[in-house]
């Protein structure tokens, strides 16, 4: 039964998410040094130092603060940013959008691209066709998504300047000056994606096209246009399912660097910015956060399943 | 020949060859396989001796040359404080293998064992290494790397162990569920029939089996080291500075796209190329150990 | 020798053009190996005539499936090729055209139903989904007929409550009922011909009693005639007209499936029915067939069963073997004549 | 800072759009600026940019580095310790209450309350007397300085307004000031949006209708923007002068800035060759100031000798050129000092940035010439590992001038400060800097702060490098007032708006 | 059923196993696969006891539990007079030197990866602590037992066809000289030709050595040829247990009866000659098995207590046979079921 399976699921995730939480925690816990230096200034006396460690409680014991911190973040608290003054649960829930719109781009292009050209290489296998989608998903998946931003910078931003180079424009401002801001983030984003998918899919059409129930619908006249898209697609988007859960929690990781480059305001940028300034609440908010999210996603992955595996469904 | 036939007719010297002559040549025949162990080898070779091959050294500045575009002094031109490019990538080789290498190794010699218990015990011991791993995996990998070389500080040493932690679920994920596929064989049952102790079935039976998806992983794996290891440098946690790596060159060429544009593509290349190689390895690789797991 | 030939060439050009269904004429296929096209089928012609079931019988490998799926043009090329033949359904040769029109032949009048039955249907549909999609295939009715109509296919074959059936998936569906579901929607558009791949041989014995009976009367209420490839010596005993024999990729004997039987002409034939347990009482030796299969890739064309033969002699692994008519029967063995060969008992 | 790159522009007063709004590109993340803009709160480097067009300041600052009116509208100095501050009228808040002296005071003396970050650079300051309704009288502890003036230009200059002043928190979604533009929307690390405040006393000394500031993180990123056409003006470096000059749209304003690239030297005995004065010298002379300032800094900079830059009150032209380089030289003061086989170091870059790191590696690689083996950290939290927990031995960073030059000898020698990394403290130059702070007379002033400069390089304290330029890339749909795009001198200080408007 | 004798060998009582089945939120056992349910029977010394039912009967799972290779959930296996389920690690491993297996299909069942020497091997290391020529000099007698070649010492499975293979597992299995040989369906995966090579060996060993053989198969031809009783078992019980020719010629359960007339005969002329009973609707799951006698719901002879009571394994002829027709309805009293005239048949309930 779906909800039965989809409840056990979300059982399953609570020992997780607690050993993430610790985890994060004590790792943010062990980075050297905290926020107080850097609020202090550049004048600071020690003794300054001293008292905003006070005022920050970064003074307590660990167990202290993470408990303190785990009962807030219990709450929907995720504590507050020591430089912005703000919650970082809201800030999080401001910049997710953001994120997101370039995440579902992202996905887009990946499950576009990758889909199409899997198809297409799975139903010639050694055609040029077949070779181009080969040749170029493997580069696809050696390139960099930072050095693929730089290129696309190059060429669509400055060289024709057809697209931002830089900055995030909400859809609710400007629709089309938000396609436009997330257009190169996202292909930067979803190359590497679209090729893993893209191979991923042309081997396991190629496997289910092997297959009994493929041979029995070839016996009983049935189009090799239907065969491919109806009988073989579904069941060889199984395994590209597992592959677009690890792809999404791969993304959401790019994120952090490619919102860096094209200075978009999302949850990566902001897990970076406060790593570098050790805004430590604001770490460990964005990295349960994006545990979270990657959760949430393998939660969808294995609902999807179901949609394609009947079996899945049952048990 | 005629018709190769079972007792009492065979008589064919038995050729005693280990698995891995009948692999070199399967392996052989892929092209694209060959040219990237060829490609591999080479680079293998260059880094090694680096100091032999590079034109000039790596460290060294020319103030005269900055961001000299390339020229017959400087092949791939000069960066941001007139050292030689061609040099440090070179050089820069050397990094992204020792990242590569020592981090699937690092993880390999974690996980492995540790695979190999969870899997062939089950239990506890499993659900508990699971879920440990299950939360690791929850973060990004590039996420996880950076937080950890933020705690770690940066430097090539802590960014590799930062890498090898973030496989670590991966290679356990793998090795054992490879474990518990070939726990359910025939063979190992037959082996716990005749009385052969857990450990030696652990060791002789089911460590040769996972060997091979374990080789292609661990290649998949380098090529995702060495694109961590350039990310990770290029947000300024990997190598330090002069050291030359692939990534850091990115980052600093990042600065210089109008100026000296040739410098966002020469390093970005280099990764390019090696991470292609690698990944084109593996495929083969799989490949022509697919063939052997199939036919046995 | 020749004169039999001659005769019965007569005999069979008789019949040809109105009696037979499916005439399968000096078929060859080939797979790509490592080293060029290794022969898998190997000369191999045979007829069927209306309403007549006609069994293949041979070892693992010995080219009964390739065979079969020449037949339905379905040898993946590559790596297959069909190398040489004719086959002749309803008056034109399968092989000549083109693979649309192929494409209508195949699952309208001829079909096929397979061995494994789990895994011959599609996971992802539901039985229903499936049946409507063979009747459309290749019936201009609305889905809501289709549907009706796979309804009355599952209640032909045996399947209770088939309106709510054909909601559930194939995994809902135990082995045998699978395999009715399979003959289901074999049948969809009444096809003159049904090739029936080792239906059975994935069953438990009791269901695949239950098959064999359903096999034998949808036959007959189709008037069908049957291609039935089987390794089982009983199954073929017990619903062929005429059976075939392979050995390594050739048709080594033919005949009405009584005498084959009664007095089979190949040694290799006799060596299967004596190595069958049924063949001997409890406490007595079963006689096995030494040696094992040849590998097909380094066969020649001399005879293939040679090396495994207790009734060769000196010359039968240097000679080329052809087919050779004997009556309404065929063979292909040097001593056929010269040998009185042990039947069932 | 003066332009260098002029451009022929028409008259503001007919080709302005003064209704239109400037985009401008600026530093909106976390790290650079704080949520709320209580002025005890303005922590980031963007800061000072967003509280100067809300708040305005009480002084402001010219090219010449001296005090000019803007909220007051004029000061004199009755006696040595008493400088009278005349409050502009015609002034209001945003809420429309008067901007008073009374609300001069009162922000003021919270500015320089215990615990505020200015309680230090305003202690000067021991009462503050309202001698009549628009006077606001600084009684200082010492003889004033022109110094003081200079300072409450600065962050120490703003003033809330009243309301604002009353409940605090209101001052993270709306501040009150009595500045030329008001808060429309706040996205932090994405956008701001300014518009003009209707009731500002001077219509013409802002020519735009507002300014949206747009998140941009770093050079590289503005130029692009601005190339793009997605900001008007932003902050750049040299490696984007020439695509900047290249693209016919856009062009790029080079201003000299008082920040300068200098090595900060923990002078602890920690590593003890640097204890040693002519270990220090010899560091000095090492390093290749001209190369890194032409080769590697590029446009608009020039090597730097000392604290200060040209022009700046304690600036020494007999400075100049003091450890010229010369390696051979370098090498030489070394063996004498002792050390004829060099020594070890641990040299910290304070970030990533490209222009820091570069320089970091020369320095480093102009240290291994003459035989000190350096080892370059960067991309860690250089202020933990390096000015806490003292594990460096120097480290390559910019350095920004206090708007009182009292006040850097003070942070940087006076044996406090978190970049004063091993707390050194000189009597002699404690002495003549307390001198410098209690002299009113600038000549005088001046001279004790030349001296104290000649001390600094004297004892090669630290190493300056070179003077960074201030980089504007804009777009030319931008007007210039004086033909110049003027900045607020200091790097980060930001854009003079005052400069510039939209043309029609 | 036969009472344990001083030439019993294997005694096997109330032999249980269920395997949890689990489900639900909570990943509790939900049901249970009821894949063994209280088997007796007894394995004489030199003898061959055939072990016959249907895909999913419990056949393999009885030839685990009674060399211990999973635990059962009750009962007891005394093997030689020694209660095998109580014996603790070490002594467990020795008594598998004198019980071994062979498995169905020998595609699997030899590692890949390990020569014909490693795999024949193992077992001698593993007990006998023999290494090198050694042992390579036992595998190679073993090898020539099984009739391959010494050449063939060094190669890999892959080398070697389904027929050779399993010869090979026998040698490993015979290599410590077992008193007992389980072997679960080892000709099931061959072809005719190799699979009477296959029982041949076996039965060429049994007469060599005076092992014992348990015969698991489906194919109730099979066998009858090799073993000298036979069991027949259905979702997870024993139904009848006897001679194997009495078996074969006079069955005393009507599952029996309907496996025999479902096995096609190679002869089309008494194949089609032969009375055929078709089995009634679906096999039932073992999750939930039907009440009473587990066969009613298909036994073409059903009464109104199959349904009910569930008849236990009688004496019956030279065997025992669990069904009520021999003292219910018609009461065959322990005669065969093919004295029941059809027409004399009571109607199904
Ligand atoms: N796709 C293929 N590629 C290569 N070789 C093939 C392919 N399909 C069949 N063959 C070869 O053709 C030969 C005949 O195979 P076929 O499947 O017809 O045997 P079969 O008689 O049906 O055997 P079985 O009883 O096992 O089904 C075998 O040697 C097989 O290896
Ligand atoms: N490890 C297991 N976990 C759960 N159920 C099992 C397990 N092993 C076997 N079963 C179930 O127990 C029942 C009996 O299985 P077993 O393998 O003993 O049957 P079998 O008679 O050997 O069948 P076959 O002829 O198919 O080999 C089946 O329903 C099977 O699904
Ligand atoms: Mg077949
Ligand atoms: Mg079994």
């Amino acid at each position: 039964m779906p909800v039965q399976f989809i409840l056990r699921r979300l059982i399953s995730v609570i020992p997780v998410l607690f050993i993430v939480s610790i985890g994060v925690f004590s790792l943010t816990y062990l980075i050297p040094g905290d926020a107080a230096v850097t609020l202090a200034g550049d004048t600071a006396t020690p003794e300054r130092i001293e008292q905003i460690r006070q005022e920050l409680g970064l003074d307590r014991p660990m167990l202290v603060q993470y408990f303190s911190w785990l009962g807030g973040v219990l709450q929907g608290n995720l504590g507050t940013s020591i430089y912005a003054n703000q919650s970082v649960g809201d800030e999080l829930l401001r910049r997710f959008p953001v994120t997101f719109s370039l995440a579902v781009g992202a996905m887009l292009f990946t499950l576009i691209f990758g889909i199409a050209a899997g198809v297409l290489a799975a139903r010639k296998p050694n055609s040029w066709v077949d070779r181009l989608v080969q040749a170029g998903s493997s580069v696809g998946i050696a390139m960099p998504s930072f050095w693929i931003a730089l290129i696309l910078v190059l060429i669509f931003a400055v060289n024709l300047g057809w697209l931002p180079a830089v900055g995030y424009v909400a859809p609710t401002v400007s629709f089309v000056g938000w396609l436009k801001s997330i257009i190169l983030p996202s292909i930067a984003l979803g190359v590497g994606g679209a090729s893993v998918v893209a191979r991923q899919l042309r081997g396991s059409l190629m496997d289910v096209l092997t297959l009994d129930y493929v041979r029995t619908a070839k016996a009983r006249g049935i189009s090799p246009r239907a065969i491919v898209l109806k009988h073989a697609l579904k069941n060889a988007m199984v395994p590209v399912l597992t592959v677009l859960g690890v792809q999404a929690a791969y993304l959401l990781g790019g994120t952090v660097i490619v919102e860096q480059i094209f200075g978009i305001p999302g949850v990566g940028k902001y897990v970076y910015d406060s790593l570098f300034t050790l805004d430590l609440p604001v770490v460990q908010g964005s990295v349960i956060f994006i545990a979270l999210l990657v959760i949430l996603v393998n939660l969808l992955v294995d609902i999807s399943y179901g949609l394609v595996n009947p079996k899945a469904r049952q048990t | 020949m005629t018709a190769t036939l079972s007792p009492p007719t065979i008589e064919s010297p038995a050729p005693r060859r280990r698995g891995s002559g009948r692999l070199l040549r399967r392996f052989a025949r892929n092209k694209w396989g060959g040219v990237a162990a060829v490609y591999l080898v080479l680079l293998v070779l260059v880094a090694i001796f680096a100091p032999l091959v590079a034109p000039m050294d790596p460290l060294a500045q020319d103030l005269n040359a900055v961001n000299q575009p390339p020229s017959a002094a400087h092949w791939l031109g000069a960066d941001d404080v007139g050292r030689d490019i061609l040099s440090r990538i070179i050089y820069g080789s050397r990094v992204s293998l020792i990242a590569g290498v020592s981090s699937v190794l690092l993880s390999l010699l974690v996980a492995l064992p540790i695979g190999l218990v969870a899997g062939y015990v089950g239990g506890l011991v499993d659900t508990v290494v699971m879920r440990l791993g299950d939360a690791l995996q929850t973060l990004p990998a590039l996420v996880l790397a950076l937080t950890l070389s933020a705690v770690l500080g940066p430097g090539l040493r802590n960014a590799t162990i930062a890498l090898a932690i973030v496989f670590l679920p991966t290679f356990l994920r793998l090795v054992r569920g490879q474990v518990i596929a070939i726990r359910k064989e025939t063979y190992i049952e037959a082996s716990q029939s005749i009385g052969t102790p857990g450990l030696t079935i652990m060791r002789k039976r089911i460590l040769p089996n996972i060997a091979s998806p374990l080789i292609v992983q661990c290649a998949v794996s380098m090529a995702f080291a060495l694109l961590a290891e350039a990310a990770l440098s290029f947000l300024g946690l990997g190598v330090q500075p002069p050291e030359p790596s692939w990534g850091r060159m990115l980052a600093t060429s990042y600065t210089y796209v109008y100026s000296a544009g040739w410098q966002v593509f020469m390093p970005g290349i280099a990764i390019v190329v090696t991470v292609l190689a690698v990944t084109l390895f593996a495929d083969a690789l799989r490949d022509s150990l697919g063939r052997e797991i199939r036919r046995a | 020798m020749s004169r039999h030939t001659i005769a019965n060439d007569t005999r069979a050009n008789d019949t040809a053009d109105d009696e037979i269904v499916l005439s399968v004429r000096n078929l060859s296929v080939e797979f790509a190996t490592g080293n060029g096209y290794t022969r898998v089928v190997d000369d191999v012609s045979f007829s069927l005539r209306p309403r007549e079931t006609m069994g293949i019988v041979g070892e693992s490998g010995s080219g009964k499936s390739v065979t079969s799926m020449s037949i339905m043009r379905l040898i993946p090329t590559p790596p297959g090729r069909i190398a040489n033949g004719e086959i002749v359904f309803a008056g034109q040769d399968l092989l000549q055209l083109s693979e649309l029109e192929m494409r209508r032949i195949r699952g309208d009048r001829i079909s096929m139903i397979f061995q494994e039955p789990l895994t011959a249907l599609n996971p992802a549909y539901t039985i229903g989904n499936q049946l409507v999609e063979a009747i459309r295939t290749h019936r201009e009715i609305t889905r809501k007929q289709a549907t009706e109509r796979a309804a009355e296919l599952l209640d032909l074959v045996g399947i209770p409550s088939p309106r709510q059936r054909l909601l559930d998936y194939p995994h809902q569906f135990s082995g045998g009922m699978l395999q009715r579901a399979m003959i289901a929607g074999a049948l969809a558009c009444d096809p003159e011909l049904l090739i029936a791949d080792e239906p059975t041989t994935a069953l438990d014995v009791t269901i695949q009693a239950q098959i064999l009976e359903l096999l034998r009367r949808v036959q007959e209420e189709f008037g069908m005639s049957m291609l039935f490839i089987s390794h089982d010596l009983g199954v073929i005993a017990d619903v062929c007209d005429r059976v075939g024999v392979m050995y390594a990729g050739q048709l080594v004997e033919s005949s009405d499936v009584f005498e084959l039987f009664a007095r089979p002409f190949h040694p290799y034939t006799e060596g299967l029915l004596r190595a069958m347990p049924q063949h001997t009482a409890g406490s007595e030796e079963l006689v096995p067939i030494p040696g094992t299969t040849p590998d097909l890739a380094s066969v020649e064309a001399q005879c293939r069963f040679e090396p495994r033969c207790r009734h060769a002699v000196a010359g039968c692994g240097e000679t080329v073997v052809p087919l050779e008519t004997v009556g309404a029967r065929e063979v292909r063995c040097l001593r056929a004549h010269h040998l009185e060969l042990e039947g069932a008992s | 800072g003066t332009g260098t790159q002029q451009q022929s522009t028409g008259d503001w007063r007919t080709d302005a759009d003064r209704g239109a709004i400037l985009r401008a590109g600026a530093r909106l993340t976390p790290a650079w600026v704080s949520k709320t803009f209580d002025p005890l709160k303005s922590i980031g480097g963007s800061d000072i940019v967003l509280d100067r067009l809300i708040y305005g300041t009480l002084t402001g600052k010219n090219a010449a580095g001296q005090p000019t009116p803007w909220l007051v509208e004029s000061w004199s100095q009755p006696e040595p310790t008493v400088l009278d501050l005349k409050v502009r009228q015609g002034v209001t808040f945003h809420d429309g209450s008067p901007f008073t002296a009374e609300a001069v005071k009162a922000g003021l003396d919270r500015n320089r309350s215990a615990g505020s970050p200015y309680a230090a650079s305003l202690a000067a300051i021991s009462s503050i007397e309202l001698p009549d309704a628009n006077t606001v009288r600084l009684v200082t502890s010492r003889p004033a300085s022109g110094a003081l003036l200079l300072t409450l230009s600065g962050r120490e200059g703003l003033i809330p307004g009243p309301a604002s002043l009353a409940d605090p928190d209101s001052m993270a979604t709306n501040p009150i000031g009595a500045g030329p533009f008001q808060i429309l929307e706040w996205r932090q690390g994405e956008s701001m949006k300014l518009r003009a405040y209707p009731g500002y006393y001077d219509k013409d000394q802002y020519l735009v209708a507002g300014i949206d500031f747009v998140n941009v993180n770093d050079e590289v990123s503005a130029r692009n923007a601005v190339l793009a056409g997605d900001i008007d003006v932003g902050f750049v470096d040299a490696e984007g002068v020439p695509a900047l000059t290249a693209n016919p749209g856009t062009a790029v304003a080079v201003n000299q800035s008082d920040a300068a690239y200098y090595v900060n030297i923990n002078l602890t005995t920690q590593n003890p060759p640097l204890a040693d004065v002519r270990v220090r010298q010899a560091i000095n002379t090492a390093v290749n100031r001209d190369q890194i300032a032409s080769a590697v800094i590029g446009a608009g900079s020039a090597p730097a000798w000392q604290l200060f830059p040209q022009g700046y009150p304690g600036h020494d032209p007999a400075l100049e050129k003091r450890y010229a380089y010369d390696p051979a030289r370098a090498r030489q003061m070394l063996a004498d000092a002792g050390y004829p086989n060099g020594f070890d170091m641990k040299l910290y870059a304070v970030s990533t940035t490209p222009s820091i790191t570069r320089t970091t590696e020369i320095v480093a690689a102009n240290l291994n010439d003459v035989g000190i083996r350096t080892q370059i950290v960067a991309g860690t939290s250089w202020v933990q590992d390096y000015a806490i927990d003292r594990k460096g031995d120097a480290a390559v960073g910019t350095w920004l001038p206090r708007t009182d030059p009292t006040l850097t000898f003070q942070s940087l020698f006076g044996g406090v400060g978190t970049l004063n990394v091993g707390k050194y403290s000189s009597p002699e130059l404690n002495g003549i800097v307390d001198q410098a702070q209690g002299v009113t007379d600038s000549a005088a002033a001046d001279t004790l702060l030349k001296q104290a400069s000649g001390y600094v390089v004297d004892q090669a304290l630290e190493v300056p490098i070179a003077y960074m330029p201030s980089l504007w890339g804009y777009s030319q749909k931008i007007g210039l007032r004086d033909g110049t795009l003027r900045d607020h001198g200091n790097l980060g200080q930001g854009l003079d708006f005052t400069s510039v408007y939209v043309k029609r | 059923m036969t009472e344990p004798t001083s030439d019993t060998l294997l005694e096997v009582s109330g032999l249980t196993k269920h395997f949890p089945v689990r489900g639900g939120v909570l990943q509790r056992t939900k049901a249970r696969v009821r894949a063994v349910d209280g088997l007796d029977f007894t394995v004489r010394r030199g003898e061959t006891l055939g072990l016959v039912g249907e895909s999913g009967s419990g056949k393999s799972t009885t030839g685990r539990l009674v060399l211990r290779l999973i635990e059962p959930t009750a009962g007891r296996v005394v093997f030689d007079g020694v209660d095998v389920l109580k014996l603790g690690r070490g002594a467990m491993r020795d008594m598998r030197s004198r019980m071994q297996m062979i498995f169905q299909d020998p595609y699997s069942s030899l590692d890949p990866q390990a020569t014909v020497a490693d795999s024949i091997g193992e077992p001698l290391s593993v007990h006998e602590g023999l290494r090198g020529a050694k042992r390579d000099g036992r595998v190679v007698e073993l090898l020539e037992r099984v009739g391959l070649k010494p050449q063939h010492l060094h190669r890999y499975p892959y080398e070697f066809s389904g027929g050779q293979r399993q010869r090979i597992c026998i040698a490993r299995a015979l290599a410590l000289k077992p008193d007992l040989l389980v072997c679960d369906e080892p000709v099931s995966a061959l072809d005719v030709s190799i699979q009477a090579q296959v029982i041949n060996l076996l039965k060429s060993i049994q007469r060599d050595t005076g092992i014992s053989l348990l015969f698991i198969s489906h194919d109730l031809s099979v066998v009858r040829h090799v073993s000298d009783r036979i069991a027949v078992m259905y979702l997870g019980r024993i139904v009848e247990i006897g001679d194997s020719e009495q078996i074969y010629t006079q069955p005393r359960h009507p599952y029996t009866e309907t496996l025999l007339s479902a096995i096609p005969v190679p002869n089309p002329v008494t194949q089609r000659r032969r009375e055929r009973i078709l089995l009634r609707g679906e096999p039932p799951s073992p999750l939930d098995p039907p009440s009473g006698c587990r066969f009613h719901t298909r036994c073409q002879y059903a009464m109104d207590v199959c349904a009910v009571e569930e008849p236990v394994l009688a004496p019956a002829g030279r065997g025992s046979s669990a069904c009520h027709l021999h003292d219910y309805g018609p009461g065959l009293g322990g005669g065969t079921v093919l004295d029941l005239e059809p027409t004399h048949r009571p109607v199904p309930a």
